[in-house]
């Protein structure tokens, strides 16, 4: 008994399954919802939208330009060259460098938190192809035994809702 | 530290093209055959500049050495991605033929279109390689090269001053053009050392730079043509 | 105008069903016809035969090519600022449509952003392509030699090779991400080994809420961060020129005259390969007429801002009258140069003018035949900033003529097949039409959805 | 080249040790032990003499040693040598003071020449087809020693003929005794360029019968008549060294020099003011000067002295040449006649200076005289500013010979090659050719070829395969400069007398063998010996350089003339080359110049020109010459013809068309070279590219256009006229190529209309 759940071809049935499981005394960290594309119309599709990854492309930002003024700065200290009466280190020209790494930091941090906090990379959790088909899976994993029939009903009662059970 | 520098003057030169021979013959420059030449491949680290003015029967023509000017400002050394082109302490421009990758960016930004690039690996028809100068290096195919004011010469002289616990004399270094020139229209020296005769040149009423307003400020000083009033 | 007319009508269908979306742009992936493989080698062939002919070049010397002193930079560096330039296409328009959430983007990022990743791709190469000594293009790279010799940062060259690398880096980020659920799409399509890779690329991907707030937070924020590195690439490309005191480079407005002729060509790069996507791969109910329209007017837009900063640029410097800039500026004007300068006008400003400009004329047709004009436009922009100018720097007595030779004219001509290579083998891997956002799109209660039409010609807009 | 091959070149030239790096494997090196004592990577400097042009200016060669791969007796291998690195010119020389020209520069390429013989040679194929067989030294001299037996037994000495330059020294007197004491003719002597007419203007105004030495440092007014004193005439470097000096060597005082000629020359492009003048009538412009001058009274007509007397109506004032009948044949206007012999009366000193073109019509002697008078009038000879006669060493005074009395005088050339072709004359059986190559540079009205080919035997001392030595049936080849005893007497470019001589730089690349030695030992082995005091050339040297006053009293000048490089000083009486008597001669009137071709069919004057990378064509072999910019066009390994612009237009020829010039005589298809500095009537031509046979370098590369030239001769001495052709020119075919440019832009203003 791995877990229960309905499928169902649109939001607002989602919706309403959704609702049923919370009325029934399901935890809101227990249901799972899968869609196969972002649903922000919905109230279930407002979940867990908080997140810290501006904050931290920020300090990957911090990061990069720390990095290109260090590269920068002992470079042109370690081998300092006159080319063309410029300074050794030359602010203007040094600008672009920073620029480039700082955004370059941004990105890949962005790009870390989106892989560590969005779990990408990680198999296994419930899951059914027909996602891919349109339809919106609601359930629980691994319910307590007493409480899958209960589940059924709850999940079966919106219209056009497919159970399973695995 | 000394500040070479080199004075052309014009009323002197009447354009034999005895320096870029003695050029070619210093620097182990390659020739690279008529094809090659065709293609604009052709290497003169000094050439004679040769212009016409006005028209048959009033004529004229003029004459200007070009060679590497040695800017202090060179917009030949920022551009390059490697410090192969970089100014030393006595205001050389250095070309390391080691570090070139070729990107050309330096020739491209040099005014005076005084960079030459290998575009193949240089070739002597046997023997004579026998006449190649062992103290100037050859250049590998990708590689721009330029004029050097002859540095093999400045260092072997300031090493043997340096050795003989002197300091090197006006005029002792001399680079292949300069002591080629049949009319001596080219002086090389100390431009740190006011007393320096190519220092008392570049002083003369008579002095300019190449293309002075781009602001490269050259080490080379044209010592422009008399016209015949000043006779 | 409220009169709606019958082309606009059929603008605006609903968008199809999941399913439907599904097969029709899975179908590219799972079935192969005939016309994949003759492209595949026509295309590869001359690809194959550029990369000898460039072997051919760093074996037996870099002198055949039609380089010359002092026109030190040809083929490849104008190829170089030519596919940099297509590059923005992508990622700097998606990324613009993202941040103003334009309904109708849905169908056209991902075509986008792909020409960007390969565009620049191709760029990126010929750096390397033009070195004279190319087995030591590493020396780029700051890394600590045993020597600690380190590349010049005040070169614009290295500026190049970090503004590049990044671009490249988020552009290929840029793309990818939106692929993730995509690629579990196919996943759930596809059996046996297909399934296998697919389900590796989909990084396990189930579209939990969270999953889909995390990736739209991260486009949202990449889109931001991709559109100044856009800007500023192109503006470093145009500062390899405008940093060197030559007649006619040494000019401020080469950065956002660089950057807009970038947009330029990308839009039109963007509609060329929309049109024959469309064409092949039967995407008419997802690449509507206006696509087309709307990116046409943008083409306009940019053909007029074009126009702008030429004038500006002409202007100052006949203004400015100065004998160096001037003997360039007459070179391109109506000396040896100018039958490709008018060429590159009539392709830059009066074709897209015209076509762009006239509504009859703004249909996929139109588009497509502007485009062309633009890409081999600014094709020659290039060449003619570049060429002429190296060949009359200052001292005539230096002044010279380049005519270039087979090896470049080949590499040159086989970074178009390239391109039409890698894009016809990433719409056999991947669905060139991002479904996730598509079905997205089509999933808003229709009532929010109002018709594109005359008063609303960007389609469904909310904001 | 790919690059293992570069870093071998590198190991080889570079450092001496890598050799090891670099052999082949499969023929294991043969190192021959060197014969000198070897500092490695330490440059030495030895004294050499320029043997390029007559001038004969002093070298300084950097040797350092070097591995040259060499064949000894039959064995290839390697030996380390002491190698010339360059030559510069000698600082303490009283020629050319430091400098050295282009030419001197490239001197060296001649020794490391890759095409160069390396051996003596026995033709192996029919005459002119090149192919020869190697024989050995023996051999090859048993060959001559027999050839000249064979002569003598028959008593038909006189058919030995012996070709070479004009030179003035050591073995040109060594050649000279050895033809003399054998019985033959003296040297056969021929060069297109030669001054034969100046040497014999300047025996007859000034009883010194050779080129002019002109003190330019003091001269304050420069007149020059199409001489290209400061490219290719006369002593060029010394002249440059002197133009330098003149412009900018005297604190607030600048020399003037105007330049009168029909083709703007390399030196005319220095001048300050640019008189082009017809073609022929340079002396009687100089006349007219003259006539201002006497007329103003600015100078008596006395003044001239003998020299103005041998000009026909001198003392009466030259009425004959009014500025305004001087306009009429010149073209020069009568203002700025009379405006020009002002200023040259009045700016002292001032020295008229006259060479090339002028001297190469018909009336080339009058031309001289006349200059030679005008120098005479303003009191410009021998004096500081003016032109000087260096004293010559006496080299057979000073080796204490006896002058030879040769048989008969030598003929010219064309008297020469025509006796030949002539039935009836008896036809030199045996031909020396040395260092001359008339088959290229004489007229080919004057059928050298086919004359060359009625002899029977041709000996050439050449060291390269070129136009004549092609026609030889043995090539012994000389030592290059830089490895044998090399020596000049210049005869101008110094106002005190000087005799290079410099000991061997390098020892030989190649089999080679000095040709003075070889004459020696031919000497020596004839049945009848030539019998000449000296074993070996420089056994010769030290006995006229021992002749010469010390410097101190127990100074050994032969040494010190090695270390230096020549002896330079005041001559004794005994040693002076004596002042010609001057040759009795009726004053000379103004005679209109001749030109071969009617005006009508030939409109244009043909004017060839030495090249100032080639001369007449003998260093065309050399690459460094061939890739250097042309100082007036800046081409490069090519041959073209100069258009005035005007002309041009009209004939509707562009830049670098394809044109074909046409005269009585012969026609040449070159590249047009649009050029501002030249009379629309005028179509001038260098000389020095066009061989048929010259090393890899030079055959069959650009034009020639002495096969275009009339076979006119200045009467009096027999020289040819070479400026004396008329022409026509036509356009054939769109640029091909053949023309190479340096430059880009020809003028330095690109403004354009707005």
């Amino acid at each position: 008994m791995k877990a229960v759940y309905g499928l169902y071809p649109d939001g607002q049935t989602a919706q309403q399954a959704v609702n049923r499981l919370r009325a029934a005394g399901f935890a809101e960290r227990d249901i799972t919802v899968l869609s196969p594309q972002p649903m922000e119309d919905y109230e279930f599709g407002q979940r867990d939208k908080a997140t810290w990854m501006w904050w931290i492309a920020c300090a990957g930002g911090a990061v990069g330009m720390a990095t290109a003024f260090g590269l920068a700065w002992i470079t042109e200290a370690s081998w300092p060259m006159n080319v063309g009466g410029l300074p050794t280190f030359a602010w203007w020209p040094n600008l672009i460098i920073i620029f480039e790494l700082t955004m370059l930091g941004a990105i890949v941090a962005t790009v870390a938190t989106l892989v560590v906090t969005a779990r990408l990379g990680r198999a296994g959790g419930l899951y059914d192809p027909a996602v891919s088909d349109g339809q919106i899976l609601v359930g629980i994993e691994h319910p307590p035994d007493s409480a899958v029939s209960e589940l059924q009903t709850a999940l079966g009662a919106v219209r056009h809702a497919t159970v399973k059970t695995i | 530290m000394p500040k070479w520098g080199m004075t052309a003057d014009l009323d002197r030169c009447n354009g034999c093209g005895a320096c870029v021979t003695a050029c070619h013959a210093e620097n182990n420059i390659s020739t690279v055959g008529a094809d090659e030449a065709a293609r604009g491949r052709a290497k003169h680290w000094i050439r004679v500049e040769r212009y016409w003015e006005g028209e048959f029967p009033d004529a004229r023509l003029k004459f200007r050495p070009v060679m590497c000017q040695q800017c202090d400002n060179a917009p030949c050394e920022p551009v390059c991605p490697t410090y192969a082109s970089h100014h030393t302490a006595d205001g050389l421009n250095a070309q390391v033929y080691n570090r070139c990758i070729g990107t050309r960016y330096c020739a491209n930004a040099c005014p005076y279109n005084v960079r030459f690039f290998d575009f193949f690996n240089p070739s002597w028809d046997k023997p004579l390689h026998l006449q190649l100068n062992p103290d100037v290096s050859l250049r590998e195919v990708g590689v721009m090269e330029k004029c050097t004011f002859c540095v093999q010469r400045i260092k072997a002289v300031t090493i043997q001053a340096k050795a003989d616990d002197r300091p090197v004399a006006d005029g002792e270094i001399q680079p292949a053009c300069a002591q080629a020139c049949p009319a001596q229209a080219l002086v090389f020296g100390d431009l740190d050392d006011p007393e320096s005769a190519v220092s008392r040149l570049s002083r003369s009423s008579r002095g300019s730079k190449l293309l002075e307003d781009l602001g490269t400020r050259p080490s080379v000083t044209y010592l422009d043509r008399q016209s015949r009033t000043d006779a | 105008m409220t009169r709606p007319t019958p082309r606009l009508a059929a603008a605006a269908p609903r968008m199809p069903a999941d399913q439907r979306i599904n097969s029709d742009l899975l179908r590219p992936l799972t079935e192969t016809s005939w016309r994949f493989y003759a492209l595949v080698a026509v295309f590869g062939g001359i690809v194959l035969a550029a990369i000898v002919a460039w072997l051919s070049q760093v074996t037996r010397g870099f002198g055949i090519t039609g380089i010359r002193w002092p026109i030190y930079w040809g083929f490849y560096v104008t190829s170089f600022v030519f596919w940099i330039g297509i590059s923005h296409a992508g990622t700097l328009i998606s990324a613009i449509l993202r941040l103003v959430n334009a309904g109708w983007r849905r169908p056209v990022t991902r075509c986008a952003e792909v020409i960007t990743v390969f565009a620049l791709m191709i760029g990126a190469m010929f750096p390397i392509v033009h070195l004279g000594r190319p087995w030591l293009a590493f020396w780029l790279f700051p890394y600590p030699s045993e020597r600690m010799i380190w590349p010049n940062l005040r070169s614009p060259l290295v500026w190049d090779f970090f503004a590049i690398n990044t671009y490249l880096t988020g552009s290929v980020l840029f793309l990818f991400l939106p692929m993730i659920p995509d690629f579990a799409v196919v996943r759930d399509k596809s059996t046996g080994r297909r399934h296998r890779i697919y389900r590796a690329l989909a990084l396990g991907w189930r579209g939990t809420p969270r999953q889909w707030h995390r990736l739209e937070t991260a486009m949202q924020i990449m889109a931001i961060a991709i559109i100044p590195v856009a800007v500023s690439v192109h503006t470093i490309v145009s500062f390899d020129f405008s940093m060197a005191p030559v007649p006619m480079w040494q000019t401020t407005i080469f950065g956002p005259y660089f950057v807009a002729g970038a947009i330029f060509s990308g839009i039109a790069a963007l509609l060329i390969a929309m049109a024959v996507l469309r064409r092949f791969l039967h995407l008419e109910d997802y690449l509507h007429p206006v696509h087309f329209e709307n990116l046409g007017k943008l083409l306009l837009v940019m053909a007029l801002l074009w126009g702008y900063f030429v004038f500006n640029e002409r202007l100052v410097t006949y203004y400015g009258n100065k004998p160096a800039e001037m003997a360039v500026f007459w070179r391109t004007q109506r000396e040896s140069f100018a039958p490709l300068y008018w060429t590159m006008v009539t392709g830059n400003f009066i074709l897209p003018l015209l076509l762009m400009g006239i509504r009859r004329f703004r249909t996929i047709t139109g588009c497509v035949i502007a485009s062309i004009g633009v890409v081999v436009g600014m094709w020659l922009e290039r060449f003619l900033i570049i060429v002429p100018a190296l060949g009359h720097k200052y001292l005539p007595y230096s002044f010279a003529v380049y005519r270039p030779q087979p090896v470049e004219i080949l590499i040159a001509g086989a970074t178009f097949a390239a391109m039409t290579l890698l894009y016809v083998l990433f719409a056999k891997v991947v669905p060139i039409i991002s479904i996730w956002e598509l079905k997205a799109g089509a999933h808003v209660p229709s009532a929010l959805v109002p018709p594109a039409t005359q008063e609303h010609p960007l389609g469904e807009l909310h904001l | 080249m790919d690059r293992r091959s570069f870093i071998k070149l590198t190991a080889v030239t570079g450092t001496s040790a890598a050799l090891s790096g670099c052999g082949n494997p499969a023929a294991p090196l043969v190192r021959f032990v060197p014969d000198e004592d070897i500092m490695p990577g330490v440059a030495a400097w030895k004294p050499g003499v320029c043997p390029l042009c007559a001038a004969g200016c002093g070298l300084t060669v950097r040797v350092m040693d070097a591995d040259a791969d060499v064949v000894r007796n039959g064995q290839a291998g390697v030996v380390r040598i002491l190698a010339a690195k360059k030559l510069e010119g000698g600082p303490m020389h009283p020629i050319n003071q430091g400098g050295l020209c282009a030419r001197g520069q490239a001197a060296i390429q001649v020794t490391y020449h890759p095409d160069r013989i390396t051996q003596p040679l026995k033709r192996a194929g029919n005459r002119g087809d090149g192919r020869y067989e190697a024989i050995s030294w023996d051999d090859a001299l048993k060959e001559i020693v027999s050839r000249l037996d064979a002569l003598e037994g028959v008593g038909n000495q006189k058919a030995l003929a012996f070709v070479a330059r004009h030179a003035y020294g050591h073995r040109a007197a060594l050649v000279a005794q050895f033809l003399g004491r054998y019985g033959a003719p003296g040297p056969i002597t021929y060069e297109l360029f030669g001054d034969e007419v100046l040497r014999r203007a300047n025996a007859l105004s000034f009883g010194r019968e050779q080129r002019p030495t002109f003190d330019l440092p003091n001269a304050r007014f420069v007149l020059g008549f199409g001489a290209d004193f400061l490219g290719t005439w006369n002593s060029p470097v010394a002249q440059g060294h002197g133009y330098g000096a003149m412009r900018q060597g005297r604190p607030g005082i600048r020399g003037a020099f105007v330049q009168v000629e029909s083709r703007m020359s390399q030196t005319g492009a220095n001048a300050d003011e640019w008189v082009p003048a017809r073609p022929g009538t340079e002396g009687v412009l100089a006349l007219g000067l003259a006539n201002v001058i006497i007329g103003a009274k600015l100078r008596p007509a006395d003044a001239a002295g003998r020299a103005g007397s041998l000009i026909d109506g001198w003392s009466a004032g030259l009425s004959a040449y009014t500025p305004a009948e001087v306009e009429r044949a010149t073209g020069v206007a009568a203002r700025r006649i009379e405006r020009l012999a002002r200023q040259f009366a009045d700016t002292r000193p001032a020295v008229a200076i006259i060479g090339g073109p002028p001297l190469a019509h018909t009336n080339g002697l009058f031309s001289a005289l006349a200059v030679n008078a005008l120098n005479a009038l303003v009191g410009s000879v021998e004096q500081p500013g003016g032109v000087f006669f260096t004293p010559q060493l006496d080299v057979v005074a000073a080796a204490k010979l006896q002058n030879v009395a040769t048989t008969a005088p030598p003929p010219a050339l064309d008297r020469f090659a025509a006796g030949i072709l002539s039935a009836g004359a008896a036809p030199p059986q045996v031909l020396f050719i040395d260092g001359v190559n008339p088959v290229y540079a004489a007229p080919s009205a004057w059928r050298v070829r086919e004359a060359f080919e009625k002899i029977p035997f041709i000996a050439s001392f050449g060291s390269f395969l070129d136009d004549t030595s092609k026609l030889a049936d043995l090539i012994l080849p000389d030592h290059t400069f830089l490895e044998s005893w090399s020596e000049a007497v210049p005869e101008s470019g110094a106002t005190i007398a000087v005799a290079s001589v410099a000991p061997p730089v390098m020892s030989p690349l190649h089999q080679t063998r000095a040709t003075a030695d070889v004459l020696l030992d031919v000497g020596r082995r004839l049945r009848r010996p030539v019998a000449l005091p000296w074993q070996t050339f420089d056994e010769m040297l030290a006995a006229t350089f021992g002749a010469l006053p010390k410097a101190t009293p127990d100074a050994d000048t032969w040494s010190d003339a090695q270390e230096k490089g020549g002896w330079w000083g005041t001559l004794p009486a005994g040693l002076a080359a004596a002042a010609a008597p001057a040759p009795a001669a009726r004053p000379v009137t103004s005679a209109e110049p001749q030109f071969d071709g009617d005006p009508q069919q030939y409109p244009f004057h043909f004017l060839p020109y030495p090249s100032s990378a080639f001369l007449d064509g003998s260093l065309a072999h050399l690459p460094w010459l061939q890739e250097m910019p042309d100082p007036l066009t800046s081409a490069m390994w090519s041959s073209w013809v100069e258009v005035n612009p005007a002309t041009a237009t009209r004939l509707g020829i562009g830049q670098g068309d394809v044109v074909e010039i046409a005269s009585a005589h012969g026609t040449v298809r070159t590249a047009a070279m649009i050029s501002p500095g030249i009379a629309p009537d005028v179509l001038a031509m260098p000389v020095g590219q066009g061989h048929q046979t010259f090393t890899r370098y030079a055959s069959g590369r650009g034009e020639s256009p002495v096969p275009l030239l009339a076979p006119l001769t200045e009467p009096a001495t027999g020289a040819l006229a070479w400026a004396a052709t008329r022409v026509r020119m036509s356009r054939v075919g769109d640029p091909d190529g053949r023309l190479i440019l340096f430059a880009g832009g020809m003028r330095e203003e690109t403004e354009t209309r707005r």
